[in-house]
């Protein structure tokens, strides 16, 4: 019996592991990369702290319990003791107490998280002075817009390091939510409205993990919910400035150099181009934007989100979408022939803002 | 007291509506079904002002466009003298005065036969004038299920009460039906009580915007 | 009120008294009803010939609904009298659940 | 009507069944309904941890998945806990009370057929065509998106399930209020009962809005309303308040019988009365009415504003301080108790510390700004299985060892009891706390599979291997079940030795008009007040006298088949032609039914005190 009390300490084991975090640091909200994960964090530093505390006290009584008062004899009756009024004087107030500690940085900290106001106020070019990405969740794939640079891109959301960046979320077709564990909590993208919250991304901690954070969808969604990932790529801000300056160069789609990419990008022209623009204006009608915008396709860090970025991946999903991520919202929209993939996998290898 | 036996009325209680056991329990349960209600029709009303005026294009009526105060006016003071009908309806009950009791139930159900004519006039007239359907936008749908479900329980309360006058109208009163009757009394009340709000909150604020 | 048992052994006299007490009820639901109907007027008064602005009209009509259904509730459905402990302890805890979702649906879904 | 006439054959007994509004029936036919729901449950469980046992696993299918999953949430919660419970209510509130029935024998009766059509309608979509796959929560995006009919399972089988509960409701109200026998005031009653009294009252305040909801969900898929649809004007954020609203209460229906079980088995077994009974009365009814104000705390990353987030967060951090009270008085009560360990008590035990876990972590993610990180993760999976298994299920575990003598008259094995417990509780602690980590490494829920590399790996897999024990345990308790019933060893009124409430002072199983002559209460825990005076048995309050009884009653099945078969036509009329007239006839016969029920007189029947007299204790109605 003396085991059960044991479990009371456990979680003591669980804060001290969390305190030395654990999990891959480009995912794990346990190794915070920026100021919204890192106060968050500290939020939960804060409630494990007060909740092992409490955890530790039932434990101790519990313990006493268990060991002092086991039945010895078939015939012992007990006192019966009706209650008694300083100690539940005592287990009301204090707990009264721990919550009111716990309450003031909560209250604090979700308006100090709700402060988007930089992002509302416009220059007199009608735009703002503070980077703003509007963010649109589809069924498995996202799509990140920047009015201010009037560029688009998708999949790979790329965000300059150390300053506040400001996201507008909303969803096109059933609710998604926006979680960058490493970096912040989440925000849903509700098909009504669009929701508005700030992240910063620690450019120090960025450069830990190749400035890569894993980014996931985190509302059910569809059968591929699970598989509706993306990627962040947190750029120093003047590496930033050049992708934006390279992806603000595109006017016109990027002409195929090599023979089969030529071929490939007149199959993709013929067959793909309804649903995937190649160039990153954000001039294109919303309801045109049918799949992620092929642009800086080539600098993807990932094909579809999940798979690893290479030619072989490329035809497989190609190939079969489905059976890469059921349900999604290509599959059975075109028709080509394995040699016609090949020559459009070598197209979109081709599609780069940058080298 | 056994619920079958036969009364005068010197032996018929003060209230007869829970001299027995079972009249009791159901004289409360059904007190608490209405405390149940009431969460049932709040629902229907937050949704109803979370979605007033929500439409699709500006082509669509909006509330102001819509409801006609004289017609809410007579619906309006019909519900509320059925209630008072029933009422009196009740009093004679109490006094153990069954013609007297089934005469005013009669009238009872008259009103609420016209409130409800009056309503399916008007929701045929929203629908033909002026293309405000079920369906045409999350407005007319809040609109209808609102309302509706109250006409629902108006339907429901003639249906209940007809019945109960038909099946005891040989019988007379006693005290295995005057809970019934009771219960279905305050069932009529208590609809007159939502249509209170939704006169208020439906069309009065509705035509002021 | 009507509702109590008269202690009186005699079952004419309690008769009597009874009838009384019923017709002295009788007496104050009408009343009621002339005061919801007077006051259903003055709600629909406010609204059609009023100019006053809907910052006052709409607070006024609600109150004049609470009222009137307050005395829907205690006269017609004699909650007023007594053994209605449970239903107005439920009533009641219907109605403070029901405002709050009412008023959750005014203030948080606004898009 | 011959009232003691023992029927035989298995046609007879069935009949007996379908017709029977006797409570301790009613609870039989809830404690195995809900019974195989938690182990059709249990096995969606074991799919869902077979599939994440290893990273891109393909077990089943993405979409299967979303099938299984939203399907072991809505009948965990919905057709197991809550039945099981339902059972024990039955079973034990009247008797605790010392009442001949529950006020409604017909509405409870009603109440569990509609309950057990809606279940069996809810899992007739896996053969026709699909189950539901939005999640339990059903939200009205993905919900209105998802195709076949799925969706409509869920809405129509919850909506008639939905209104069995409601009844049921109302009926342990009432109950409560008039049915105690002379001497039970309010301040007298077990906790249980209190616990119950309450989950009721939750039930009849948070069901309508599920009602609503459901309601609306039905309407926008299949008759054309646009009630969450955002280009007719619509608003999806509705169904999730409506949803909360009623969900938030749910989980506390849930908790707070548990509670009360609890509350019983530890002053049972530690021979001592409740300490701090009336701050546990309290407590319960602080909880049921605090649950009102926290439902928002699901839809933290709604969008709903940081000061809506900050009134929730706050309203929801106070539930703790109630049931802290209620932790600290059942250590109390343990405190200078003399404590022995049976099966049940074992449990009990194990609930304290388990639950508190969950509990705080609750309290975690009432902080609005860490729960942004929470939301939707592994974290909060961990949280709910560790109230809800660590509160509910055990609860009903240790009910099911304490509670069988009284219901069936004989003593579950107390060995194999505590092979159950065991491996139950140590599966538990396996599968769930290792969660907290999976959800804090950046794990969300509700994903058919995980990719390798992301640091996930092991605690999906321990997580998996716990769910086995729990597995073996529930199956070791089936055969406990089969084991006890044959070998059906007969007990007397008391078992346990330690009983200190009313249904302790009747024989097990009750006789079918349970107390003879109503026990006149002199206390907190009469039975126990009785023992210490030396008495055998409680004083009666009354004369012998005739009981009246209600009659058995078809209807109530009629009732619900036809809404059964009204909701067929419901989900199917925009496919088939027979889709309406099916509708149409569903409706006919409830509302025939209901009908007849109301114009054809049921004056119930008496047993006379003679029969009364020849009848010994002994001699109830065969389980
Ligand atoms: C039986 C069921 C049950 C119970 C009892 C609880 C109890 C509590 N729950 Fe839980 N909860 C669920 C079932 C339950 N929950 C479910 C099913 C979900 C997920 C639904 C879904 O999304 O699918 C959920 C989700 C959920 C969320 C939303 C998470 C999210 O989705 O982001 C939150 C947030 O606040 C929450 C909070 C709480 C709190 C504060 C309590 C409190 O009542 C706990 C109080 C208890 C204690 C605190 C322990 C004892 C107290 C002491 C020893 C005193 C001292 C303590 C302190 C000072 C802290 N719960
Ligand atoms: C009462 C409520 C309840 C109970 C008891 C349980 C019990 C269990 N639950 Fe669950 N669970 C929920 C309510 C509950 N759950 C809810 C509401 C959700 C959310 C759904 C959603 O997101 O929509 C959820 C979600 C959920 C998930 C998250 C899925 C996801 O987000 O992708 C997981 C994953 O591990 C899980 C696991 C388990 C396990 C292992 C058990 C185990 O404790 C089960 C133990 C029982 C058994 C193992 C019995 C099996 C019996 C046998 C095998 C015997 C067979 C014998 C014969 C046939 C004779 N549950
Ligand atoms: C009906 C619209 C549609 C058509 C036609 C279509 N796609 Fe797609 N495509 C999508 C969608 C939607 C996705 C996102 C899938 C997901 O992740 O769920 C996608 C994803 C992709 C991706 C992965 C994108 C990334 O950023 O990782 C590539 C590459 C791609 N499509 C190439 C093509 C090619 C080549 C063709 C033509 C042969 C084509 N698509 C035709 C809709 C379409
Ligand atoms: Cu998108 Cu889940
Ligand atoms: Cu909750």
């Amino acid at each position: 019996m003396k085991r059960l009390g044991k479990w009371g300490l456990l979680p003591l084991f669980a804060a001290i592991a969390l305190l030395s975090g654990c999990g891959e640091p480009f995912l794990s909200t346990l190794q915070p990369a920026g100021e919204v994960a890192q106060r968050q964090f500290d939020l939960m530093v804060l409630s494990t702290s007060i909740m092992v505390g409490v955890i530790v006290v039932v434990a101790i009584i519990f313990i006493i319990v268990m060991i002092r008062f086991r039945r010895k004899s078939e015939n012992e009756i007990p006192k019966q003791v009706e209650g008694s009024h300083t100690l539940e004087i005592i287990w009301t107030v204090i707990p009264i107490l721990l919550l009111l500690v716990l309450a003031v940085p909560t209250v604090s900290a979700t308006f100090q998280l709700a402060d988007v106001s930089p992002a509302e106020e416009k220059n007199d070019e009608g735009k703002t002075d503070a980077l703003v990405v509007n963010v649109r969740a589809n069924l498995y794939w996202w799509e990140f817009e920047y009015p201010n640079e009037e560029i688009l891109t998708s999949q790979d959301l790329v965000v300059p390091t150390d300053e506040k960046v400001y996201f507008n979320l909303i969803a096109s077709d059933v609710k998604h939510s926006f979680w960058i564990p490493a970096i912040g909590g989440k925000l849903d993208t509700n098909t009504d409205n669009v929701n508005k919250f700030w992240l910063e991304f620690d450019g120090e901690k960025a450069d830990e993990v190749g400035n890569i954070f894993y980014g996931k969808c985190a509302e059910l969604c569809g059968p591929s919910h699970a598989l509706m990932d993306f990627k962040v790529k947190a750029l120093p801000r003047a590496e930033f400035d050049q992708w934006v300056a390279s992806m603000q160069a595109v006017k016109e789609p990027v002409q195929a150099e090599t023979a089969e990419a030529q071929a490939g990008q007149e199959i993709f022209n013929n067959s793909c181009i309804g649903c995937h623009a190649v160039t990153p204006a954000n001039t294109t009608p919303e309801q045109a934007r049918m799949g992620p915008n092929l642009t800086d396709f080539g600098n993807r860090t990932l094909v579809a989100g999940i798979l690893e970025h290479n030619e072989g991946n490329i035809k497989t999903w190609l190939k079969d979408p489905e059976s890469i991520k059921p349900g999604n919202k290509m599959t059975g929209k075109y028709n080509l022939s394995d040699e016609e993939i090949d020559a459009v996998t070598e197209y979109l290898m081709g599609l780069k803002v940058q080298e | 007291m056994h619920a079958e036996e036969k009364m005068t009325h010197e032996t018929w209680p003060a209230s007869p509506e829970k001299a027995t056991l079972e009249a009791k329990n159901k004289f409360l349960g059904f007190w608490f079904f209405l405390g149940g209600e009431t969460v049932l029709f709040a629902s229907l009303f937050a949704t109803y002002l979370a979605l007033k005026d929500k439409v699709p294009t500006a082509d669509h009526v909006l509330a102001k466009d819509l409801f006609e105060m004289p017609l809410v006016f007579l619906m309006t003071m019909i519900l509320l003298t059925s209630s008072l009908t029933s009422v009196y309806a009740m009093y004679h009950m109490k006094n153990f005065n069954f013609k007297k009791m089934q005469l005013w139930l009669g009238i009872t159900v008259l009103l609420g036969l016209s409130f409800l004519g009056l309503e399916i006039y008007e929701f045929n007239h929203y629908v033909h004038e002026f293309h405000h359907t079920f369906s045409s936008s999350a407005f007319g749908s809040a609109f209808y299920t609102l309302v509706g479900f109250h006409g629902a329980h108006v339907a429901f309360g003639l249906c209940w009460i007809v019945s109960l006058m038909i099946r005891n109208a040989k019988r007379g009163l006693s005290l295995y039906n005057a809970p019934k009757f009771y219960t279905a009394s305050l069932y009529w009340h208590y609809i007159d009580v939502v249509w209170v709000f939704i006169f208020t909150v439906v069309y009065l604020m509705g035509m002021v915007g | 009120m009507a509702n109590q048992q008269s202690t009186s052994g005699n079952p004419r006299v309690d008769l009597e008294y009874r009838r009384k007490k019923n017709v002295e009820e009788m007496r104050y639901q009408v009343i009621t009803f002339a005061l919801m109907i007077f006051l259903t007027l003055i709600a629909f008064a406010a609204v059609g010939f009023g100019d006053v602005s809907n910052w006052f009209t709409i607070p006024f009509i609600l109150l004049l609904a609470v009222v009137q259904v307050i005395f829907q509730l205690y006269y017609f459905m004699h909650m007023s009298h007594k053994g209605h402990e449970a239903p107005q302890l439920f009533l009641y805890s219907g109605a403070l659940v029901g405002f709050l979702t009412v008023l959750a649906f005014m203030t948080i879904i606004w898009w | 009507m011959s009232t003691n006439a023992q029927k035989k054959g298995f046609g007879a007994v069935l009949w007996d069944y379908l017709t029977t509004v006797d409570h301790k029936k009613i609870a039989i036919l809830y404690l195995i309904a809900g019974g195989i729901f938690f182990i059709l449950g249990g096995l969606e469980a074991m799919i869902i941890r077979i599939q994440l046992a290893i990273p891109d696993n393909n077990f089943v299918s993405a979409g299967f998945y979303n099938e299984v999953l939203t399907m072991h949430g809505t009948t965990m919660i919905f057709l197991a806990a809550m039945p099981l419970l339902f059972a024990f209510m039955n079973a034990v509130v009247p008797l605790q009370i010392g009442a001949r029935d529950v006020a409604f024998p017909f509405l409870n009766s009603l109440g569990f057929w509609l309950f057990f059509f809606g279940g069996v309608f809810l899992n007739l979509s896996w053969f026709l065509g699909g189950a539901p796959d939005a999640g339990w929560t059903s939200y009205a995006s993905l919900s209105l998106a998802s195709e076949g009919h799925g969706i409509d399972f869920y809405s129509l089988g919850l909506q008639i399930s939905g209104f069995g509960t409601l009844i049921a409701g109302i009926n342990f109200l009432v109950t409560i209020i008039n049915m105690r026998a002379p001497g039970m005031t309010y301040m007298r009653m077990p906790l249980f009962t209190w616990t119950t009294f309450v989950a009721s009252a939750l039930i009849l305040f948070a069901f309508p809005a599920l009602t609503v909801g459901i309601f609306f969900l039905t309407f926008d898929r299949l008759f054309g309303s646009n009630f969450f649809d955002p280009t007719m004007g619509g608003n999806t954020v509705i169904w999730e308040h409506l949803f909360w609203i009623f969900g938030h209460p749910e989980v506390y229906i849930l908790i707070l019988p548990a509670f009360g079980i609890f509350s019983d088995i530890i002053s049972t077994f530690s021979r001592k009365r409740l300490f701090g009974y009336s701050s546990m009365v309290f407590a319960t009814v602080l909880i049921g009415f605090l649950g009102f104000m926290v439902w928002a705390h699901h839809m933290f990353t709604t969008g709903l504003g940081p000061i809506a987030n900050a009134i929730f967060a706050v309203a929801t951090m106070a539930i703790a301080v109630p049931t802290g009270i209620k932790i600290f008085n059942w250590l109390f009560t343990m405190w200078g108790g003399s404590i022995k360990f049976t099966t049940p008590m074992l449990y009990a035990v194990a609930f304290v510390p388990s639950f508190v876990m969950g509990g705080v972590t609750g309290v975690m993610l009432a902080a609005a700004p860490a729960d942004y990180q929470y939301h939707d993760s592994y974290f909060v999976v961990a949280h709910f299985h560790y109230v809800i298994i660590g509160g509910v299920v055990l609860s009903l575990l240790a009910a099911t060892h304490f509670y069988w003598p009284k219901m069936f008259g004989t003593m579950l094995n107390e060995f194999l009891g505590k092979i159950t417990f065991w491996l139950f509780l140590i599966g538990f602690h396996l599968t769930f706390f290792i969660q907290h980590f999976l959800g804090l490494m950046g794990m969300p829920r509700r994903i058919f599979t995980f990719l390798p590399n992301q640091g996930l790996e092991i605690g999906n897999l321990v997580s998996s291997i716990g769910a086995f024990f729990m597995a073996v345990a529930t199956i070791i308790l089936l055969i406990n079940i089969v084991i006890t019933s044959v070998k059906n060893v007969k007990v007397g009124n008391d078992p346990w030795g330690d009983g200190r409430t009313l249904e302790w002072a009747i024989a097990s199983p009750p006789p079918y008009y349970n107390f003879k002559q109503l026990p006149l209460v002199r206390g907190l825990d009469p039975y126990w007040i009785e023992k210490m005076e030396g008495k055998k048995e409680m004083t009666p309050a009354e004369p012998l006298g005739d009981i009246h009884m209600p009659n058995g009653s078809f209807i109530p099945f009629m009732i619900s088949l036809g809404l059964f078969i009204a909701a067929f036509g419901a989900m199917y009329r925009l496919d088939y032609g027979w889709g309406l007239p099916v509708l149409i006839i569903g409706l006919v016969i409830t509302f025939g039914s209901m009908f007849v029920r109301s114009i054809k007189d049921d004056h119930g029947y008496h047993i006379h005190k003679e029969e009364l007299m020849d009848d010994d204790d002994n001699k109830g109605v065969k389980a």
